[in-house]
Parts: C-alpha cells; structure tokens; sequence
C-alpha cells in the first residue's frame, strides 16, 4: 500500500496494515524532521511532490520489494505540505516471515525512496528559507573551491 | 506541436511558474525543450542541465523525442525522507 | 528505557519515546507471534522468563548500543505470559540523526535478545504443547540421524 | 554452604520445580552442583549439561566456585522474540 499527500502517517495504522498471521518480523522506518541539518538550525520543512510520479515510483518499489522479499504486508508512504520538528515525513513499514527479510527490505525502501521519489523539501531556519538541493549546490561548490586552493 | 511543461524546486522558483505549455516544431527532443527554455527564461540557465526530465511520469533521456500533449517535468535532485 | 514483563507492548508509546529532536530517523523491530513454527501450526505463545536476569540483560544491551551507535532514545521490551497471534512479544526501537545508524543499532540490538535473553517459549497447537528448546533438540536430532546414514 | 537453584522451561518440568535450594560442601563449583542435581533428580541427567549456568544472574563457567547464598540458575537454550 503507497501513499503520497499531506495527511499524517499514522504508525498504528501502518503496523496493523502490514500486519498477518504468518509474519513473524515488522520492520519499520520512519524519518521525522529534525531541528538541525548537519548544523544548520532548522524550524519546519515543506515537502514538494510532483504526485503522479511520486505514486508510481512508490507503486514500482512496493513491487519490487515483493518480488525480492517473502513479504506479508508494504506500506510505503510519503507526507507532503509543511511539517513542524519531529512530525513523521516518511515511513517503510514491511512484514516478513523472519527478521532478515524484514531488515533488508525495510532498508532497501527507504534507500530508493531516498533516491528515486521526485519530492523535494524546503527548509526553514534562523538563516532563511533554502530549498535543500540549493543548499546541496552551495555545499558542492564550497568544497570545489577549497580543494582547488 | 504542443507539451505540458512541470517545474519544482528552486527551479519553479527560477522560472517563476510551476507549469507552462510549450510550442515545439516536430520531432522535437527533451533536449530540444530545455534549450528552448533556456533562451525564453535566461534565469533557467544552467539549471536545467542539473534536473533529470520525465516524460509522462517516467524518466528519459536528453534525446528522447517528444509527441503532442506530453507532459515533461524537469526533476532537480530530490530530497525525500527527512534525515 | 527496557522492560521485561506481562504488559502489552505498545508501539506508539516506544516511538514516542524515543522520539528526539536532534534525531532523523527512527527504526523499529516489533516480533510478533505467527500461526506456524517451520510448518508446525501454533496457535499461542507462552513466553517465560528469569525476570532478573532479563532485565540485566537488555540494560547491559542498550548501554553497549549507545556506546558503539550515536542514539538519541532506545527502547528495548519483551513480553512474558500467553500471547495470542499476531501479538507483539519483542519490540527494539531506536532514534539517530541518520538511518544508517538508526539501522544497524535495531538489527544489534534484536539479533543480541534473540542470542542472549533468558526467555524460554512454549508453543500451543493442534500438535499439542512443547517448549521450543526441545522441539529444535529434537530436530537437530533428525538432522544427525539423517546425516549418519 | 546453600545455594538457591533455579530452572526454566523444559529443565524445570524435568526437574518438577522451578527452585530448590541446595546444601553443597566449601569449595564446591557450578560442575559439583550439576552432578549433586543429576544424581538427585534423574530425569534432570544429560539436561544440565545442555544449560548455560547463571550465578547471580551473570553466566558463568563450570570451574566458578560457589558462595554461600548464591542464586545460580541453569538456562536452556533461549529462544526469546517471536520468529
């Protein structure tokens, strides 16, 4: 089950979706925004989608995990709008037969979410509003200058 | 003929819109569109080139050829998750 | 934060508390009891413990997961008493600022109960009743038998 | 000295207790008071080799000498979580 959209992720509702008789292990991620981003003070976080896309990405990793994985249940789901410290963004929640399974899967979604999912975050702080791949450029480009020095 | 044309970002921000139609001759490619874009919004430049594209929802390459009523997004990294 | 006893375990209360401001990511584990046992069916869990000791034990396991892993809260519980199917026995959850952290903190610390928690369960169904420390003797036995052949 | 003596799971329908305390000479180890158990309770023979031993509930090698007062636990194979 995916989903992409501004309401809450609920991590009751997820377990017991992913939850079933011959599952031994629930593995489950779930990333929260935090008030800092690697020393950057940070307030709140909007989340972009592009939602067509972002569902069909959701939709092929579901896929692809079960076709990996014995898996029982997927829920995979990504919140959008803006999110205040510490409210959940995004959770994997799986269930397999035996914990290894659960593990690798679990980490295998969140890992092509992280690399494939077309949304995009701003991010606001003390410092202003940046979106986060602006900052990732200026990051690069510091780097760049000072190793050329 | 004629494409749907999605920004998001930094990058909507660059081009002051988050969508826009485009006039394109035929056989245009996605990297056709982006110089297209480029010359019309002097602020895309550069920026384009660091987004992937997807047509229709899937991602492509540059010399992918277009078709009326394609709906092409231009992705900037994507920044999911929260950690 | 660790427990040992017969209260329910409750996941939201755990990712509550290991919910940190300055943490990205939280990962859980949650065991939960299956309808079959390698193909026995089961159909209840009792789960009994050296209550004492269990507690030592996962005290000791959460003091080595924050020295080895940068954690901002852990929780680690495991239930005794009779468990139906699909209850939860064991929960590990843990918060880091990064998943990778968060990851491998929860499989150590899931892996280490399994190995080291004195916990012993005894297995219901239509096969009748058997504690699971003698049905894998039994096994291994079969397995020696076989192989001598 | 006494001892106090603890069994779980199997071991303990074996034993038909789950405690009993147990008078042992000075210098006696968790390996005398295994076999003390053993020539007990025969159903207990060939089952307490297979344990872990506890002392005060930090295990223990065979060879530990025992104190009086000690609380020294045999620990079947465990087989804690849920799958």
């Amino acid at each position: 089950m995916t989903k992409v959209g501004p309401g809450r992720i609920s991590l009751e509702s997820a377990v017991r979706r992913v939850g079933d008789n011959g599952s031994g292990g629930i593995a489950v991620f779930l990333g929260v925004v935090r008030d800092n981003d690697r020393g950057r003070r940070v307030s709140a976080i909007e989340y972009h989608a592009y939602p067509e896309m972002a569902r069909a990405v959701l939709d092929r990793i579901e896929k692809d995990l079960r076709k990996r994985f014995p898996l029982g249940g997927v829920v995979l789901e990504h919140r959008t709008g803006r999110l205040k410290i510490g409210e959940a963004s995004v959770i994997v929640a799986v269930s397999a037969p035996h914990r290894a399974e659960a593990f690798e899967a679990c980490r295998e979604g969140i890992e092509r979410i992280k690399a494939e999912l077309p949304v995009w975050k701003k991010e606001f702080g003390p410092g202003g509003v940046l979106w986060k791949e602006e900052q990732d450029l200026r990051r690069a480009k510091r780097r760049t200058v000072g190793a050329s020095r | 003929m004629k494409v749907r044309v999605l920004f998001f970002a930094s990058v909507a921000d660059a081009a002051g819109t988050r969508s826009l139609d485009a006039e394109l001759g035929n056989r245009a490619t996605v990297a056709d569109l982006r110089r297209k874009l480029e010359k019309d919004r002097p602020r895309l430049a550069g920026r384009l080139g660091k987004c992937a594209a997807a047509v229709n929802t899937v991602v492509v390459s540059p010399a992918r050829a277009l078709a009326d009523g394609d709906e092409v997004a231009f992705l900037p990294p994507v920044s999911g998750g929260a950690e």
